[in-house]
Order: C-alpha cells, then structure tokens, then sequence
C-alpha cells in the first residue's frame, strides 16, 4: 500500500505546539509512507490541491491527514481525496488539534503525541478498505414537535414549500409562551395580535395536521426514514363534531377548579377549558383529575348542553404512527422556580426571596399576563394579593440565571430585554409609580435594543441599581427588598408593593426524556446540541433531526422564527433529493462461519438482524445464520463485539483496523 | 503593580484555596451583610480591591475587621465564593506583614483572646474583658453591665484551665 | 566488584527509569459523546496530561473485552472506556450492552492476571468537555500513583519470543 | 442513650445556665453526656486571624481526644462551637494538606468517624416524640420565635442541617414542648458575634432589630441555641433598652430551658435566674391558667 500522510499547521493553532515539519519527517519513515508534508492549511484550497497533486504523483492508494477532528474536516479531505481518484474511505484523519495542540502546552511532547496519533491512523489506513455509500430513499414529510412560535413557523416554512407537515403540540392549543405575553419588545407591538394570525394559518392549511394535546411516544429510524409514534390524549369530545361554541364550558360546575395554565395560576379554570379565547384549535378539553363526572359518575352537564352530542366521557388516547424523513424539534422553554421543591426540578430554589411564599412576588410571565389587555386584570396593572395597584415596585433581573449556586451558570439572555419592557409598561399604566430595576449586566445586543433599554430609562424614569438583591422579607404589609448600589457602594433598601423576578429559562423537564427517543445529545441543563456551534447550529448529531427555538437554548422571539426557518431549510434540503447517501459503517455476516446462535439478534437496538437459512441443492435446511439488513443497520457495533465467533463485523470499524491502532500503540 | 497583584493575589488564594476572580461584582453579599452600616468599604469593594491588586486599599480598610463571621454573604454567593474565609485571610495577610489594623477595637478584642486561650487553654472571660480593657484603655465601657454579670454568677471568678495547657501553647506557637 | 555498590548502581538508575517513567493510557471512546466531549474540551482550550490516546469507535457496545486484553499486552498502563450516559446512547442501547458486558468482564480480567482497578470506566456527553479532562487527568494521576503495567507486558515478549 | 460532650468555654461560663439546663433536660429524657476530658477551646473567630492552621489545629485536639475516649456521637450545644467543630471535621476529611500539618503540630493522628451534632440534632436524635410524652406543663399560652443565628445553620453544604433560609427544626422541638411559635424574619439574621465587646454599638442594632421583628409578629419569648446569640440579645437588651426608652423588653430563652419548664423542673434549676430579662414573671403568668386549672 502506498501511502501519504499530510500535516496541517491549521495557521498557528496546530503549529504552535506542534513541531508540524518534525512530525511530518518522522511520519515518512513509517512502513507503507511514500509521501509525507506538511502545510499551513491543509483545508484549504492550495492545501487540497496539494494531497490531490501528491496522490497522482506519488500514485497514492490511500491517504492520513493530521488536521483538527474528524467531525470537522473528514468529508471535505475524503472529497478532495476522490477527486483524485481514491476511495473517500481510504482516507484517515488524525485528531491533531482538539486533541493535540490545544490541550497540550509542552512542545516536545505534543509533537511526541501527534507523531503517535498519526502512526495509529496509518496503521489503521493499511486495513481500510474501498467502500461504497449506502442509498436510502427519501420520505418527503416532517414533524414537527412543538407549537410554539418555532414550531409554527418551522411547520409554515416546510407546508409553503409543499411538503406535509405533522405538528405535535402537548398543550390543548398552539401558541406556546408567546401567546400569553403582553405586548412584545423592543417596537412594542402586541404578542396576540401577530401571533394569532399564524395560528390560523397553521390550523388552515392543507399541507399541515395538527395534532394538539398530543405527544411523541416513540421515534425509530433514521434520516429520510422515521417511523414515529404519537400519543393523541382523550380530550373526551370529538373534534370532528365540535363547532367550539363554548357552550359546555360556560356550563361546568366545577367553576374554580383549577389554576390557569394560561394565566399563570393567577387565575382560575373550570374542569372543562379551553386554554385561552384565540386557541387553536378551539376545542375544549375535560381535565380528568378533576371532573365530577369522572371523579364520581354524576354531573355530566357538558353532555347534556352540547347541541351536536360531541362530548364522549369514553374516548381513549388513542396512538398514531407516521412516517416522517425529517423532524424538528421545537419544544421551547420553561421558567426557573424560586419554589423551595419544585416537583421534578434539578435545581435549587431561593429561600432569601421566600421560596414563592409571598403573593406579590411574581415572575416575569405572570407580570406578562398581569400587563396583557386578555389576562386576568384587562391589563391593568393591580398586584395578586389584593387588587391594588402597586406604587412601588421592584424588577429583580438573573433570578437563577448566571447563578452557580443554584445550579444555573447561563445568561437567560432575554430578561434584560424584557424587564425593561416590563418596566416600561409599568410606567405608562401607573402614573407616578416608581419603578427599580436590580441588575448584574445591561445584556441588549440586538436591533434597536439599546436604545429600548436607554430609552426605558431616560424618558420613562425607571430606576436602574445594579446589584444583586440579597434577601426579600414582608413587613407591614410591605415588601422588603434588600439590595446594594455597587456602583455607588451604597446600600439600597426599598420597601416594595410588588416584586417581579426575572427567572432563569430552563429547558423543559421533559426534553432530556424527548432528546433520548431523538438520539440527540443535550447538555447538563437538559437543552438540546448542535452539531456544530458556528457553522450547523440548527443541526444535529443525529441525521434529519434539527432545532428550533429555546429547546436549543434561551433565546427571544426573532431568534426563535429565525432559528426554525433555518430548521425547515435543512429539512427542504433533504426533500430536495429522493435517494439519499449514508454512511457503509454497517455490519456484515461472514455466513461460513456464522453458528447461528443469533446472540447478535437480542442486541440489535434496530431489528436489523434476520434469520436466514441455508439451504442445500434439495432446498433442505442445512443451517441457520444471521443477515444484516444494511438499510435498517446504524453501524453501531454492538452485534460485533457480541459474537462468539466474531462472524459479524462492523464495516469500517473491523477487528484488524482497532487492533492495528492498538499494536501501533506498543511501538512508542 | 502587575507583579505586586499577582503575589498578592496567590497569597489570598493559597490561603483560601480559591481564585477571587471568580467574584463577578453582584453586589449581593455587600446587600445582606449585617454590618453593612458600619464598614468603610463595602465587602464586594474589599474583592475587587484583591482583583485588581490594590494591596493596601484592602488591608488598611477597617472592613476586614468588621466582618462578624456571620456566614451570610457565603451562604448566599451565587458563586459559591466563600467570603468569610477570604475576610480570614485578609487579616491574616495584614497581621503577618503588620498592617496597622483600621479597627484597632476588634484587632485588640482578638488579642486578648489568644492571650486568654495561650495562657489557660480556654477563654475565661474576666480576663479577657481585663486583658481587653488593658489593651483599649476603654476602661468605662460595659461598667454597667459588670456588676449585673457578677451577681448573676455569669463571670467567674477564676480561670477555667485545661490540664495540657503547655501542650496548647506549643501547638499556637507551632501553628502560628 | 563490590556487590553492595552494584546494587546502589542498579538502584539509582532503576530510580531513574522510575522518575522518567510515564504512564501510556489507550481510551477507547465512542463517536458521539465522549469523543466529541474530548473535541469540546480542545476548542475550550482545557490543558490535560498528555498521555491518553483516543481510539474512535461508533459506541461503547463496539468494544469487545478482547480490545482491552490487546490493549494491556501492547504496553498500555491503563484502560479507559467512555461513552454516553445510560438512557443517551446516539444508537438507543449500545451503551447498555457494553455496561452488562464489562461487568462480567472485569472478573475475568483479574482472571487472567490484569489487575481490574487499571482499567477505567466513564460516561462523558458530548457537552461535558470540562468533565472529560477531570476524567482523563484523574485515570492518568491514578494509573501514575500505581506504577507501571509490567507483568502483562513481559508475558507477551516472551510470548512473541517464543513464537 | 449517651453522647459524648463538648460544653465550650461560654456553657462553663458565661452561658451557666445553658449547661445546667442541658444536663437537667437530658436526664429527664434519660440521656447522659460524657464531657470530653481536659477540652480546650475551638478558638472560636479569633484563632483565625493568626492561622488558618491554629483555627484547624485547635478543635481537631478535641476531636482526636473525643475519639481517644471512644465516643461517637459527640454533642456541642454552643451554636459557635459546632460550628467550628463540624467545618474542622469536614476540612480534615477532604484537605490531606491541612490534616497532615495539623497532625504534625498535634504529634498526634486524626481519625474520622465522629458523628457531631448541634443542640437541635441532639433532640431529634433522642426523638421529638419523647418530648411530647414527657412534658408536664402546659405552655399553649407561650408565643416563641425559635432564633437560629448564623452558625447553626452555615456553611449549608457542611452542616447539612435543615433549610439554610428557613429553617423550621426548631420550631418542631418547641412546638413537641407545648408552645406555640410565630412567623418572622429574622430566623437567620445575625446578632453580631463576637462585636459584643469591641463594638457595642452594632450588637445593640443588630440585636434592637431582632428583638423588634420578633415582638412585632407577636412572640413572648426567643428561645436560642447559641449562648453568644444569647449574650447579645438578653445581656446587651438593658443597653437597647436604656438607649431606647420605648422598646419593650422579651426575655430570651435557651432552647434547653423552654424544654426544661414544659417538663417541670424548678425555674432555678435551669437557672433561669441569671437572666439579665427576668423571664419568670411572664412564664407565671403564661401557665397560670393551667396551674391554677390543675389545682
């Protein structure tokens, strides 16, 4: 085998602790090098140009290139590479820089440890073989899980485009947080008012099936061929008959039966509910848990005043399955609780502000709802415990967020925006109020958002202190806000009316569970992963499966819209082809020495092992062996590792190619 | 000055055991400090004094005295920046290179107790309101409330000693 | 010659060797969150010892307690197997099989003379670069602390010798 | 049950009463201490601006010595005390450095084991229960604001005791002895320490508030566990109260005391006499309803 072996410099990020030239002379000497060099920057074109250059010089069979990682530049040096004429899986990369040069400061032992890396990839290359990419067809429908204002506008993008779109909603209604807010920043400019719109576009188009008040249950398969399965909840009244005339909600008994989801528990709901008057769709749902009909047989009011009999008490979730080739995941954002234990919550709450014991401690959604013409006060600015209007009030910014010691070490990013948009609102509906904001940082990159912030300060007065506020405690009727002026090094102690707390974004408590099912990594804070921080970072590690929205991260609204147009793109991009190219890391059964005994079978996560009989000229069964079904096979290797008599074998990860790094090892 | 910082910084943290850098300036610990009212600086001023390796501002301010060690700007760091023990070591510091403590009144109070525990293993109260008094000439202070305390039989008369108190002495002068 | 001077020789070069001596560890990682948990750690710029060397392979369920057995004989120190956390597995279970898969392993690696407590086990997800470099450093300082992996090693010359 | 006993300086000073009281409530819940022979002190906050060292050397004698004497439970009432002992125990535990220079200047070594607990873990472990079969007086009447201080409840992650904001295993214990207890917001506020006698005058703030809050939301009495919390707040109260001419005065308990008057021992036994606050007045007229019903 004639091998080549290129070394990157990556301008100074490899070269600075690698002895790039060093590494490059040392790699010649190896058994099978006909050519070794090195060059500033391998990626690029010149450098291309110059392994495509060697390989037809140098009559190259196969190709190590030491660079950054393989998740970084694999595909482009396979592509150069085949362009000369070489087999793309011909082609090694050895990790030089994330796992070489920048975490590694003594020069000599860096280039020791390049020179070792780029041996193992050698030795690995001689046991490479030619392969050919696997093709796949395409199904050309997304999913698109979660209805908030991504989800929406992911599933407008893709529908426009004229492919189908599922959209699976876990709420009774689309809309998502972005529904309950008031007016939005920095143009304010009412949340409902441009929400809504799209809403009923959603519910409209033919292109899109909604499925609110459903979940994803189950999700197998791979990129251009999922298999998806959703939970559709019993609502107990049928979609298909109901006119959502409201009727049968205005009847429930149960008037005060629980806090409004919608509203933030500042307000109440009957048993049965629609979320909010603009839901979508607008079909009201019976909350089991606490139903006089189901909690004790009698009641039945809804039935008896619904014109067009579409109450059914004995409905059943019922499961639905898809095939999709795309999925975008767009499930958004939760807020952070001061609760002392919030259920099912990894962080810790804020005891020194009352761990959510005082009414008129509210969070940023609940002043949200306070401040929007629909919430509960026609958005009259009056405090939860008794109606009045606050004439002090206090807006406390990284609640949780940018806290260690809470477990939350992010910025939330978008509460500096909208504490002072709150702040703003404040102003404008209470005429000689006075408004504080507590702050660590001003965070207001973004379009005109500076001048929203400078704007909430200079001409509508609110009062900026920037600190943290150490404790909150009530006395006489006041709240007590202790906080520090750390500009001025004087202490700031304000009794306050009413506080609103800008709490930390989390992910929602279900993410990490969804993430799982997805296969998609997801950090420490249960928020999903890009493939690639700069250059994919709608994409992820799992093929056809992208993000939207604060699943990702926290984020605001044209953020969001952007992020999940960017999301439906990648999707188009796939249905843009009917026959799709993926890996040959699949396994393959050596028949003649296969025993049969399928233990490979039991730990195939994919069903992609069969039984197949060998049969002989008389067509008797003379044995059976497995057979991989390569369009169901991930590469995985499990199957590998498990066979006794190593019959089956993983396609570019054979036994010989690690054992070959590994012997490469005892040569240092 | 940059080298003057970073001594100064790596003594504060070989003694703590952690970087003050850490500390982002909120200002909470500075908002719930009980003896706020009565510091010159402010205690998160007293970080950032370290942070930028302005030695003297930080030993010659009377705060790293007044700090009562009352644990709640600890408690409460949202950086899990441990305070009190920063404060510790900031007196430390201003002892070893003999500072002029801003707050002669605690440095004198602490005095006394070391002179108590040296000599009797244990602190016994006449003699370090004695010792104290010695120390300060505040010779009127608390005369009020002496003769409540001896009456009730709070104070006693003679010193509480631990047996091993040579061991104990051997053990401050080894430590210190 | 003087016996007891040989002995002191032999002893300060052997010292020598001793002070010179640096533990090699092999890491087997998977793909899809360990390896890109240690690609995360590079672009963060966290400094680690630097004597691990990662082999890739798709999922912890791909390493075959053979690798290890190899990876002993071929003169690593140490052993450090990382994949994702249970339930995050990119392929749903492979993780889970290798977990089963090691726990009747390690019995058998004291078995046949390799002592267990070399070789190492981790999860480490892909957004955990902080971590990986805790994991690495502490199997390096550990497998530092025991000394060198000899017995396996002169086995296997013999073995190759003899061959 | 028996417990080893660290009583400090301030229980075999100072704070009298707080021993007394201690060993007469425990032996009426049939529990018996074993003092820790020739103790020395923890060094409290002052050790501390010599070495970081002398502050890790002197309670770790204790502990070593408390080990020696075979105990493994180990209780020290003083809130102050605990807490130097239990931050010691925790740095000796997880700092090699700081355990081999403390075993050096001690020429002794330091084992680990000793399980340490604070007034109020003192009586869960004995069992709350208990407290509730054996009380006597009826004290219904008595509104107390449990005042925890700093040191009982920090640093959180080493005491690892009840809520660090709000906390409520005092409230349980005083709630098992038959009073009742008030809401308020200073729990956790500190009275100033060891200011007691350099500066006068920020205890006597700090303390002026305290006492206000618990007064304000409707307490009779403060039932402590910390005999510097109690120093400042019952001895410094003339003080406030002589530089305040309106303040009303409360009397300040030690959480042993209160136990020990629902149990009915004698008022002098618990040495409730050597209060700066006479507290027997109001207790008279708190259970004479019920003394006079149980006549």
């Amino acid at each position: 085998m004639r091998i080549g072996v290129f070394t990157c410099h990556c301008g100074e990020n490899i070269g600075k602790t690698v002895d790039c030239p060093a590494v490059s002379k040392a790699a010649a000497d190896f058994p099978g090098v006909v050519h070794s060099e090195d060059y500033k920057y391998m990626c690029s074109d010149p450098g291309q140009n110059l392994i495509k250059q060697a390989i037809i010089e140098k009559n190259l069979d196969a190709v190590v290139v030491g660079s950054c990682s393989p998740h970084m530049h694999e595909r482009t040096f396979r592509k150069a590479c085949s362009s000369a004429g070489i087999n793309p899986y011909m082609v090694e990369i050895a990790n030089l820089r994330e796992h070489c040069s920048w975490i590694h400061d003594d020069i000599p032992s860096a280039t020791a440890k390049a020179i070792d890396l780029l041996r193992f990839a050698v030795e690995r290359v001689k046991f490479n073989e030619p392969l050919t990419p696997i093709k796949v067809p395409v199904t050309k429908r997304a999913l698109v899980i979660g209805g908030g204002i991504s989800g929406i506008q992911a599933s407008l993008d893709i529908a426009n485009s004229g492919f189908e779109v599922i959209l699976v909603e876990k709420e009774p209604s689309i809309g998502g947080h972005m529904s309950q807010l008031s007016e939005t920043f920095p143009t304010l400019d009412c949340s409902q008012c441009i929400l809504t719109p799209r809403m009923v576009e959603v519910y409209q188009h033919p292109k899109i099936k909604l499925m609110a008040y459903s979940e994803v249950e189950n999700v197998e398969g791979f990129i251009g061929n999922f298999k998806v399965t959703i939970r559709k909840k019993a609502r107990y009244v049928k979609d298909e008959l109901c006119t959502g005339c409201g009727l049968c909600f205005q009847k429930c008994p149960i008037k005060k039966a629980a806090l409004s989801e919608f509203d933030e528990g500042l307000t109440t709901r009957p048993a049965m509910y629609v979320p909010f008057p603009q839901a979508v769709p607008n079909i009201p749902v019976i909350d089991k848990s606490i139903c006089t009909y189901f909690k004790n047989g009698k009641c039945q009011m809804c039935k008896k005043v619904c014109g067009r009999d579409a109450i059914d008490f004995d409905q059943q979730d019922t499961l639905i399955e898809e095939n999709v080739g795309a999925i975008i995941a767009a499930t958004g954002y939760k807020l952070y609780s001061i609760d002392k234990k919030p259920e099912g919550s990894i962080y810790q709450g804020y005891g020194e502000y009352g761990y959510g014991k005082y009414k008129d401690v509210i969070n940023g959604l609940q002043f949200e709802r306070i401040a929007s013409a629909s919430g509960p006060t026609s958005g009259e600015i009056l405090r939860p415990s008794d109606k009045s209007v606050p004439k002090k009030i206090v807006f406390i910014q990284c609640v949780g967020s940018r806290d260690e010691s809470k477990g939350i070490s992010y910025c939330s990013k978008i509460c500096c925006m909208y504490t002072a948009k709150h702040a703003m609102l404040y102003k404008h509906k209470v005429h000689g109020g006075e408004a504080y904001v507590f702050y660590m940082d001003i965070r207001a990159g973004g379009k005109m958002y500076e001048e929203f912030v400078r704007r909430a300060i200079e001409e509508d007065g609110v009062k900026y202190v920037r600190g943290r506020v150490s404790r909150i405690y009530k006395e006489n009727g006041k709240l007590i806000v202790k906080g520090e002026d750390t500009i001025a090094g004087v202490k700031v102690e304000i009794d306050a009316d009413m506080v609103v707390l800008a709490t930390a974004m989390i992910a929602q408590q279900e993410a990490p569970k969804l993430a799982q099912m997805l296969g998609v990594p997801y950090d420490k804070h249960g928020f999903m992963l890009e493939v690639h921080p700069k250059l994919r970072p709608v994409e992820t590690s799992s093929g056809g499966i992208f993000l939207a929205g604060a699943c990702h991260s926290p984020r605001d609204i044209p953020e969001s819209v952007a992020m999940a147009s960017a999301a439906a793109a990648k999707a188009l991009v796939l249905f843009g082809s009917d026959i799709l190219e993926r890996e040959p890391v699949v396994a393959k059964v050596n028949e003649s020495t296969c025993a049969g005994c399928l233990y490979c079978r039991k730990v195939c996560a994919y069903n992609a092992i069969e039984i197949k009989e060998i049969k002989d000229r008389q067509g008797n069964i003379q044995k059976v062996v497995a057979y991989v079904n390569s369009s169901l096979c991930q590469g995985c290797g499990t199957c590998n590792a498990t066979c006794p008599s190593k019959s089956v074998e993983l396609i570019g990860f054979k036994d010989d190619q690690i054992y070959a790094q590994i012997h490469a090892f005892s040569e240092d | 000055m940059e080298q003057m910082r970073d001594t100064f910084l790596k003594r504060v943290i070989d003694i703590t055991s952690q970087d003050p850098s850490s500390c982002y300036q909120c200002g909470k610990c500075s908002a719930g400090c009980p003896v706020r009212d009565f510091l010159d600086d402010p205690p998160n001023r007293i970080v950032r004094f370290v942070q930028l390796g302005l030695y003297e501002k930080a030993l010659s301010s009377s705060s790293i005295w007044m700090c009562a060690g009352c644990l709640t700007c600890s408690s409460r760091c949202p950086k899990n920046f441990d305070l009190a023990k920063f404060m510790d070591a900031l007196r430390q510091i201003a002892l070893q290179d003999k500072i002029e403590p801003a707050d002669k009144k605690v440095f004198k109070f602490h005095k006394a107790f070391m002179k108590q525990l040296k000599k009797y293993g244990r602190s016994y109260e006449l003699g370090l309101i004695r010792d104290y008094k010695l120390l300060t000439g505040d010779f009127l202070q608390d005369i009020d409330a002496a003769p409540s305390a001896f009456m009730k039989g709070k104070i006693s008369i003679a010193p509480h000693k631990v047996k091993e108190k040579e061991k104990i002495k051997k053990i401050i002068n080894r430590a210190i | 010659m003087n016996e007891n001077l040989l002995n002191e020789k032999q002893k300060a070069a052997h010292s020598e060797v001793e002070k010179q001596w640096e533990p090699k560890i092999i890491a087997f990682v998977c793909n899809w969150c360990t390896y890109t948990g240690a690609d995360l750690a590079g672009t963060s710029r966290l400094k680690q010892q630097p004597n691990a060397r990662l082999i890739r392979v798709p999922c912890t369920g791909r390493i075959d307690p053979v690798f290890i057995l190899k990876a002993f004989e071929n003169g690593a120190d140490g052993v450090l197997i990382s994949g994702c956390h249970p339930g995050d597995c990119h392929y749903n279970a492979g993780n889970f099989h290798a977990r089963r898969r090691w726990i009747f392993f390690k019995t058998l690696l004291d078995f046949v003379g390799i002592d267990s407590s070399r070789l190492f086990f981790s999860w480490v997800s892909a957004s955990e670069g902080k971590k990986w470099v805790d994991v690495i450093n502490n199997v390096i300082d550990t497998v530092r602390s025991k000394g060198p992996f000899k017995s396996y090693k002169n086995l296997n010359k013999k073995w190759v010798i003899s061959k | 049950m028996k417990f080893g006993y660290y009583p400090g300086c301030s229980l075999s000073g100072t704070a009298k009463e707080f021993d007394l009281s201690l060993k007469e409530t425990l032996s009426v819940l049939n529990t018996n201490l074993e003092e820790i022979s020739d103790w020395s002190c923890c060094g409290a906050s002052s050790a501390h601006i010599s070495s970081h060292l002398l502050a890790v050397a002197l309670p770790a004698r204790n502990l070593i010595i408390a080990r020696k004497q075979g105990l493994n439970d180990l209780v020290a009432p003083c809130a102050a005390c605990y807490n130097r002992l239990v931050t010691t125990q925790h740095e000796l535990k997880l700092d090699e450095k700081i355990r081999v220079k403390s075993e050096e200047i001690l020429e002794e070594k330091y084992k680990d084991g000793l399980e340490i607990c604070n007034l109020i873990q003192l009586f869960q472990k004995i069992g709350i229960e208990r407290i509730k079969e054996l009380k006597k007086i009826n004290l219904n009447d008595l509104k107390a604001a449990c005042y925890y201080g700093c040191l009982l409840l920090r640093p959180a992650d080493i005491t690892h005791f009840d809520d660090k904001e709000d906390p409520s295993s005092m409230e349980e214990i005083v709630k098992a002895a038959g009073a009742k207890t008030v809401d308020w917001n200073f729990k956790t506020e500190c009275c100033g320490a060891s200011h007691s006698i350099p500066h006068v005058e920020i205890v006597e703030k700090l303390g002026k508030a305290i006492l206000d809050n618990a007064i304000k939301n409707g307490a009779d009495i403060i039932v402590t566990a910390c005999p510097m919390c109690h120093a400042n707040l019952d001895m410094r109260q003339k003080n406030i109260i002589k530089h305040n001419p309106e303040q009303k005065s409360i009397p300040v308990l030690y959480l042993t005391q209160l136990l020990g008057i629902a149990f009915g021992i004698e008022y002098k036994k618990l040495g409730l006499n050597r209060h700066t606050i006479d507290p027997v007045p109001l207790l008279k007229e708190k259970t004479k309803k019920f003394a006079e019903a149980a006549a």
